[in-house]
């Protein structure tokens, strides 16, 4: 129990810190390597809610791919050298208040709405087999879907990013 | 009557279709290629609407008996249970032919072939504009075959569109106002017709095919039996005010198309502006479609206010004649003055309605077709002149006789078919239907007769004005009319003094069903026995 | 201040709840504030962790189903899908344009 | 020879011109000659074949009528009345059988003559093919036995006419013609479709026998005996048209632009007859008012035409106004009852006018190559006027010439004289009998006209000298194939082909071979009948030839003494009678009159409609299109400031938000109450019309733009305020309505929970 309570303040603490930092950081690249810990920590907490299987699919995915890309993205944008590599920001005094704003309503809300925690919830064995059964049975529409989706991404990414001779 | 499991009917409306993909997939570049498919599926259309020709029983009617329909086609296609409030959906995929429909698939494949070969030299975007070309063929042999009014009303939408784009793309100078126009005043006659559709299909319940529970229908053969009116719906019984409603509603979204007196001036704009193949199509089938509308849904359906309003009719197709002879008379644009004939002789044809008798509704459903081939003759003799000249006015030419004088020789005989001489198509079906409102109308009839001089006047005072007389020497270079020209002319010159001299060969096919469906009309649409063949 | 204490010790609903709120807002922040469209891209990846979180903790503790983790699969997969088009975009903007800042792009012709 | 045999020959002889015009249209260019010999050959061809058929129904078949039918439309089991057919089919009596041969006769003289006089036009070939489809549908006019074809063949001629007066379409004169020609046709067709379409309703056939018999057992249209009247009338409409009666008249004498030969068939002896054939063949369902209708048509058109014909200068013009005033005879022959005489005269008529047309051709013709030798483009060739003293030079043309003319006066021994001597004696009998005086009367005078006019032209075109010699000493005598047609012409205007007896027609084989048809219809309206008619007409018979000879003889003594011996100045008569003489010179002014009365009427009305048609009907749509975009777009975005529709528009909407000012205003308050209520309920009302005003005036688009619109920045600038101490709320920046979106979100929140 104790274990439990200090792996979930662990990565809280891992995840909101490195989370401020990628917002925080004026420099692009620290904040994109700070995005990752935020990823790491958010996995974490997944296995907290005894969600193994997303834990390590968010690992894979956005650890070994959307991070990638954003590294890309920020290396190909940003000559590493000049100083564009501090990226400026707008309007931070009033964002500033309407994220203080923000925070402040959803918190509070999370925290005064009483939730019909249902006594059962014991958790889950091993999620695995479960979601792969989910996702070919009430969700096989969905999932074809998401593959076509992806696969479009795939092309139009391509499409998109190729650099075409200017006319 | 199948081939490759597909019935005929299907064929012949879904061919364009094929055609259409076939175009979309060639480059753009190649237009040979483009037009030559077009071409071959219109043709391959042709053989088909032939095939149905020589097949067609003519001992059986139709009308309102599915025995009586012919290559019939039947399937369920939208079917849907528990819908809230709507009960079940049971919409079919449901066509057929009989004597009515027969002549206008002919006119239809015919026109589209012609029109196909007036449209070689287009220059704008010709891949996108075949392309329109074959989807609107599809909508109107759609509208002719469809015997499911859900069915009718989907292809009647599809033809609107790629008219829409034709006109507006293609089109003369003034082309968007003119489609603008057009789209409206249809789509106006759309939605009074949806209302007509809508009142009918909640009072018209038959039984289940499978469950055998009462359903809501759009068959239109089981919405013309009295019996499956609902009792207490709103179009049950006879002569009630909601039918009559339900009956003008019907007959103004028909009306429109037609074009009847106050719904016609969408129709000279649309025509002057339209590019020659489009004008022909308008002329030659669109307008067929509000007559044709009338005779397979508002007779059998509505027989009682049919009847009840007859004389108006009579006195609209009085109008339409008359006043669209005169309007002719006063136009100085050629395409314009063919326009307002079009309305003229379109009267006619309302006129052999409102005869209801056979030789009367025989001399309307003739008119039809005659009127098709007549009117597009003209339009493409039209096109051929402003092709040289790139004018038409009418005042600017004369003498062209000297210059083209083949050209001269099939434009005789077109202009002396539209004005109704002996011997050639336009005559007969015109004097069927005087003849047969004579019985009906009296008066309206012997009024209406003074339309068959303005033609007269004013075709004859064109005639003179555009190829008599000396020959303008400004003109004097003109080309006389070539090959393909003639290729779309020579076949329709044909046709009208074939049927002028021998009309049995077509009206053999509609007597039948004109015949039942007077009586169908005369009854009341109480339930008719087959007539013996 | 006694109940908060005994709050603290026993994690549960709330607990995530506020967590993926506090990201939420952080992601939101970023959004708003950043200049640079990969920050802002950044920022959305952000909020969809925290939706992310939502839907786990709901599934665990309310639902006791996994169909707030399929959910989430899929909000990962389009989050990936997003990422991928969104820095192709952004590329492409760099390349006509030649900066990625998303106050300087008012217009979508070059 | 077998009926059958007799019924194939007809449709022989129906189908050859069709074929030589179906061979000529499409290959006169390749022919050699152009194809002038195929045509003339088959024309020739046809002319022997009817000869055997007539002389073959004349000997053996004298008292029968053949008829072949054919099923052209199967109506199917109609509906109230079981199975109807369309019988179509042609007839064989004596009748046809005279008519066969008239036509072919002047049909092929016709065409040698065209020959010569045709020869080197533009388009000789042409013009032989439109010979032959006129004399395919003379022929159809004949041979068929039912309305229905002969209305069709009514039309066909009428074409072929149109296609020949516009032979030379490049003058606008003939064009002019030809069009009129058709047109005032049609007018006469319509009439007699109608005719038709009264007979179809009651008998559902065409067929002239079953009509009659069905009407014989006391079955007449649509039950009515007016209706039955009507219909004779309207039939006779077409042979008004076709015959130029009175009141269409007025196209025959245009038609004469035509060429020549044309006239002579078509304009002459053909066409123009055919509707007196079609009265004889419509004659047994004629009502004694019909039958009255019809003389008096026949008389007036008679009596007109004769008096034009005194005053013109053109030969063609005088010949045409005889031909309309002889037609009038005819007709007046069948409407007074005289079937025979009537029919005779066509017969003769045709024969020695068709001569007079040729003649004339041979004159003009030699006028012209006279003129063009000389060289002299100005003189007119057709004015008699510039013509005299070609006696000498073109003595057949002469010969034959007087032939004719003496027959068209009646003078004994010519056909002219029985025929036109039966038709008076019909007048003066039907005088007696019914007491119209007025048609004996007309028909004796117009008898002397036609002698005075006739030889008028004679002696002016033919003796004295000419004014100045050079002009015509050119004229020659014109070729073999001009001349035989002339000679042929005029044996046939002789008695003995008609008559052994110079001085009654009656002993004829003519009289043996037709009879007057009973009539079929009810006795109460019909004519008198043919017993009482033939005793009246014996009666009248020895009266009538003097009469007839005598005036005949006046006539042409005036005509001498005023133009030969020069005793009479023409001219001081036509001083002394100026506005008579104008009048008739300018043909009782009907063509002024037609073209103010209905060529301009109708062209004025059809331009007041396609003005209508495109301001009004157009109006009132686009003026739909208009006010709806006013209505959403408001007036300033719609019309230009100040013009008149937007005035209008801003009128009426004015009004309108009175109004509704008015209903939320006086309407809402309450009764009695005080005075500042009334003012209070006055300034709501006042505030709400303007409120509405405003609202057609901006429109509900710029309602929406200026008010909602306006209200929503409100909230944002607002929310912005709030939110964010910034101005820049409009900046479109992503991030910017992003924040928005939150707060908004927020609120829901906190407002929901």
């Amino acid at each position: 129990m104790v274990l439990y309570n200090l792996a979930f303040y662990f990565f809280s603490l891992i995840t909101l810190a490195s989370a401020s930092v990628v917002v925080f950081s004026k420099n692009i690249v620290h904040s994109a390597f700070a995005l990752l810990f935020t990823f790491f920590g958010v996995a974490g907490l997944y296995v907290l809610m005894m969600a193994d299987f997303l834990a390590i699919t968010q690992i894979l995915i956005y650890i070994g791919g959307i991070m990638v890309l954003i590294l890309f993205g920020v290396m190909l944008t940003n000559r590493t050298i000049d100083v564009q590599i501090r990226t400026g920001s707008i309007q931070t005094f009033p964002a500033m208040l309407i994220v203080a704003a923000l925070a402040g309503t959803l918190v509070g809300i999370f925290w005064s709405t009483d939730w019909k925690i249902s006594p059962t919830a014991i958790g889950f064995e091993k999620t695995a087999p479960e979601i792969g059964k989910m996702l070919l049975t009430n969700y096989l529409l969905p999932f074809e879907i998401a593959s076509i989706v992806l696969l479009v991404a795939l092309i139009g990414a391509a499409m998109i990013a190729r650099r075409e001779k200017k006319a | 009557m199948n081939f490759l499991g597909i019935g005929t009917l299907s064929w012949i409306t879904f061919l364009p279709i094929l055609g259409m993909i076939a175009v979309l997939l060639l480059p753009k570049e190649n237009r040979n290629a483009i037009r030559w498919t077009a071409l071959a599926i219109t043709f391959l259309q042709l053989v088909a609407a032939a095939f149905i020709f020589f097949n067609f029983n003519r001992g059986l009617a139709g009308i309102n008996t599915v025995e009586g329909m012919q290559f019939v086609e039947k399937v369920s296609w939208i079917n849907i249970k528990g819908v809230p409030w709507f009960g079940k959906i049971y919409v079919e995929y449901f066509l057929g032919v009989d004597g009515l429909s027969v002549p206008m698939v002919l006119l239809t494949a015919l026109i589209s072939f012609v029109a196909v070969i007036a449209s070689w030299n287009i220059e704008k975007a010709f891949k996108g504009y075949m392309v329109m070309l074959l989807l609107l063929d599809t909508g109107m042999m759609g509208v002719f075959v469809s015997l499911d009014f859900f069915l009718f009303y989907v292809f009647w939408e599809v033809m609107l569109l790629p008219m829409y784009f034709l006109i507006g793309i293609w089109g003369g100078p003034r082309r968007e106002y003119a489609a603008i126009k057009f789209f409206l005043y249809t789509l106006l006659g759309s939605v009074l017709m949806l209302l007509a559709i809508i009142a009918l299909y909640f009072s018209v319940t038959i039984p289940d095919p499978t469950t055998g529970e009462k359903i809501y229908t759009f068959n239109m053969l089981a919405m013309m039996n009295p019996a499956n009116f609902e009792p207490g719906s709103l179009l049950a019984g006879t002569s009630t005010y909601w039918r009559y409603l339900a009956y003008i509603a019907l007959f103004i979204g028909f009306a429109i198309k037609v074009p009847v007196f106050p719904f016609h001036t969408w129709l000279p704009d649309a025509h002057v502006e339209a590019p020659t193949a489009i004008s022909v199509i308008l002329a030659g089938v669109l307008l067929k479609m509000g007559t044709y509308g009338l005779l397979r849904i508002g007779y059998p359906m509505f027989p009682d206010a049919a009847n009840h309003y007859s004389w108006a009719l009579a006195v609209l197709a009085f109008i339409n004649i008359v006043y669209g002879a005169l309007c002719a008379m006063a136009q100085k644009d050629f395409k314009k003055l063919i326009a307002y004939s079009s309305v003229s002789h379109m009267g006619v044809v309302l006129l052999g309605m409102s005869a209801m008798n056979t030789q009367g509704m025989l001399g309307a459903v003739f008119q039809m077709f005659n009127h098709g081939t007549i009117t597009a003759m003209l339009f493409l003799i039209v096109g051929v002149i402003y092709d040289r000249a790139h004018t038409r006015d009418l005042d600017a030419f004369g003498g062209l006789a000297i210059t083209m004088p083949k050209y001269t020789g099939i434009m005789t005989v077109a202009f002396f078919a539209a004005l109704g001489l002996p011997g050639l198509s336009g005559f007969i079906s015109e004097a069927f239907s005087f003849l047969g409102a004579f019985q009906t109308h009296r008066y309206i009839t012997i009024a209406s007769t003074l339309g068959i001089v303005l033609t007269a006047a004013y075709m004859l005072w064109t005639l003179q004005r555009v190829f008599l007389g000396q020959p303008n020497e400004k003109w004097a270079g003109l080309p006389d009319i070539n090959g393909r020209e003639l290729a779309a002319l020579v076949p329709l010159a044909i046709i009208t003094l074939w049927l002028g001299v021998y009309p049995s060969t077509m009206l053999d096919i509609m007597t039948t069903s004109v015949n039942h469906l007077v009586e169908f009309v005369k009854q009341g649409g109480a339930a008719v026995a087959m007539l013996p063949k | 201040m006694q109940d908060f204490i005994h709050w603290l010790q026993a994690p549960g609903l709330n607990h995530f709840l506020i967590i993926s709120g506090i990201l939420f807002s952080l992601g939101v922040f970023a959004i708003l504030t950043r200049r640079n469209a990969i920050m802002v891209l950044m920022g959305i990846e952000l909020v969809l962790n925290a939706a992310n979180i939502n839907f786990i903790a709901f599934s665990r503790y309310i639902t006791n189903t996994l169909d707030g983790q399929v959910i989430a699969i899929f909000v990962i997969i389009l989050a990936a899908a997003e990422a991928a088009i969104a820095l192709a975009i952004v590329l492409n903007i760099f390349q006509n344009f030649n900066t990625v800042n998303v106050d300087e792009l008012n217009q979508l012709r070059d | 020879m077998s009926p059958e045999t007799i019924i194939q020959l007809s449709v022989v002889i129906l189908l050859l011109p069709l074929l030589g015009f179906t061979l000529l249209i499409f290959f006169n260019k390749r022919l050699p000659r152009q194809g002038d010999w195929l045509e003339t050959g088959i024309l020739f061809l046809a002319l022997a074949l009817s000869l055997v058929v007539f002389a073959v129904k004349m000997v053996s078949y004298r008292h029968e009528t053949f008829q072949a039918t054919f099923t052209w439309v199967n109506f199917g089991n109609v509906p109230g009345f079981g199975p109807m057919k369309l019988e179509l089919g042609i007839m064989v009596d004596n009748l046809v059988a005279i008519m066969l041969v008239v036509v072919n006769v002047v049909s092929a003289l016709v065409h040698l003559f065209s020959i010569g006089y045709m020869h080197g036009d533009v388009r000789y070939g042409r013009y032989f093919a439109y010979l032959g489809i006129f004399t395919f549908s003379m022929l159809g006019i004949v041979i068929t036995n039912n309305f229905w074809m002969m209305y069709v063949f009514w039309e066909l001629v009428g074409l072929s006419s149109y296609l020949l007066i516009g032979h030379w379409f490049e003058k606008k004169s003939a064009s002019d013609a030809a069009k009129k020609a058709f047109v005032v046709n049609r007018v006469g067709d319509i009439g007699m479709f109608t005719g038709i379409m009264i007979l179809f309703a009651t008998f559902h056939t065409f067929t002239f026998s079953t009509i009659f018999e069905s009407m014989q057992s006391g079955n007449i249209p649509l039950g009515s005996e007016a209706w039955l009247t009507a219909a004779g009338i309207l039939i006779f409409c077409g042979a008004i048209g076709k015959s130029a009666q009175f009141p269409l008249h007025v196209w025959l004498p245009d038609a004469m632009e035509g060429p020549t030969p044309v006239s002579a068939l078509i304009h002459a002896a053909t066409m123009v007859a055919a509707g007196v054939y079609l009265i004889a063949r419509a004659f047994p369902m004629m009502t004694a008012d019909a039958l009255m209708f019809i003389a008096y048509i026949g008389a007036i058109t008679a009596f007109i035409s004769a008096t034009i014909a005194i005053a013109q200068n053109d030969i063609k013009k005088v010949l045409a106004y005889s031909t309309v005033s002889q037609l009038g005879y005819m007709v007046m022959g069948l409407g007074v009852g005289a079937y025979t005489a009537g029919f005779f005269h066509l017969v003769t008529h045709a024969m020695f006018k068709a001569g007079l047309f040729l003649g004339s051709g041979s004159v003009i013709h030699a006028m012209h190559h006279a003129l063009h030798h000389a060289g002299d483009h100005h003189t007119d060739p057709q004015d008699i006027r510039n013509m005299g003293g070609l006696r000498s030079k073109m003595p057949i043309t002469f010969w034959t010439f007087l032939i004719y003319t003496l027959a068209i006066s009646g003078i004994p021994f010519t056909s002219g004289f029985l025929s036109k001597d039966e038709i008076l004696a019909g007048t003066l009998a039907f005088g007696s009998l019914t007491g119209h005086k007025i048609i004996p009367i007309i028909g004796f005078f117009v008898a002397g006209l036609t002698a005075f006019y006739m030889f008028r032209l004679v002696i002016v075109v033919f003796f004295g000298e000419h004014n100045d010699h050079h002009r015509i000493e050119a004229v020659r005598e014109s070729p073999k194939t001009m001349t035989i047609p002339l000679m042929v012409f005029a044996a046939l205007s002789f008695f003995a082909f008609y008559s052994p007896n110079p001085f009654g027609a009656a002993s004829g084989w003519f009289f043996d071979a037709i009879h007057r048809p009973e009539s079929v219809v009810p006795l109460a309206v019909a004519a008198v009948g043919i017993e009482t008619f033939e005793e009246a007409l014996h009666h009248s018979h020895s009266l009538a030839m003097i009469l007839s000879l005598t005036v005949a003889g006046l006539g042409i003594l005036i005509a001498f003494t005023t133009y030969y011996w020069k005793k009479i100045s023409a001219d001081a008569v036509a001083d002394k009678l100026k506005p008579l003489h104008t009048f008739f010179l300018n043909k009782w002014y009907f063509d002024e009159f037609y073209e103010w009365m209905f060529v301009g009427g109708t062209k004025g009305l059809a331009r007041a409609y396609a003005w209508f048609d495109n301001r009004i009907i157009d109006g009132i749509v686009n003026g739909v299109g208009s006010w709806t975009k006013a209505i959403t777009l408001g007036t300033r975005q719609n019309w230009e400031e100040g013009s008149i529709a937007s005035i209008f528009y801003l009128g009426i909407t004015g009004v309108i938000s009175l109004y509704v000012g008015w209903i939320a205003g006086a309407a809402m308050m309450p009764f009695g109450a005080s005075l500042g209520t009334m003012v209070g309920y006055g300034m709501l009302g006042l505030a709400v019309a303007g409120l509405t005003f405003f609202l057609f005036y901006v429109g509900v688009g710029g309602f929406d733009n200026s008010i909602v619109d306006g209200l929503v920045n409100a909230t944002a600038y607002l929310a912005g305020f709030l939110g964010l101490l910034t101005r820049r709320v409009q900046t479109g920046k992503v991030q910017t309505y992003l924040a928005f979106v939150i707060l908004g979100v927020m609120v829901f929140f906190l407002w929901f929970r």
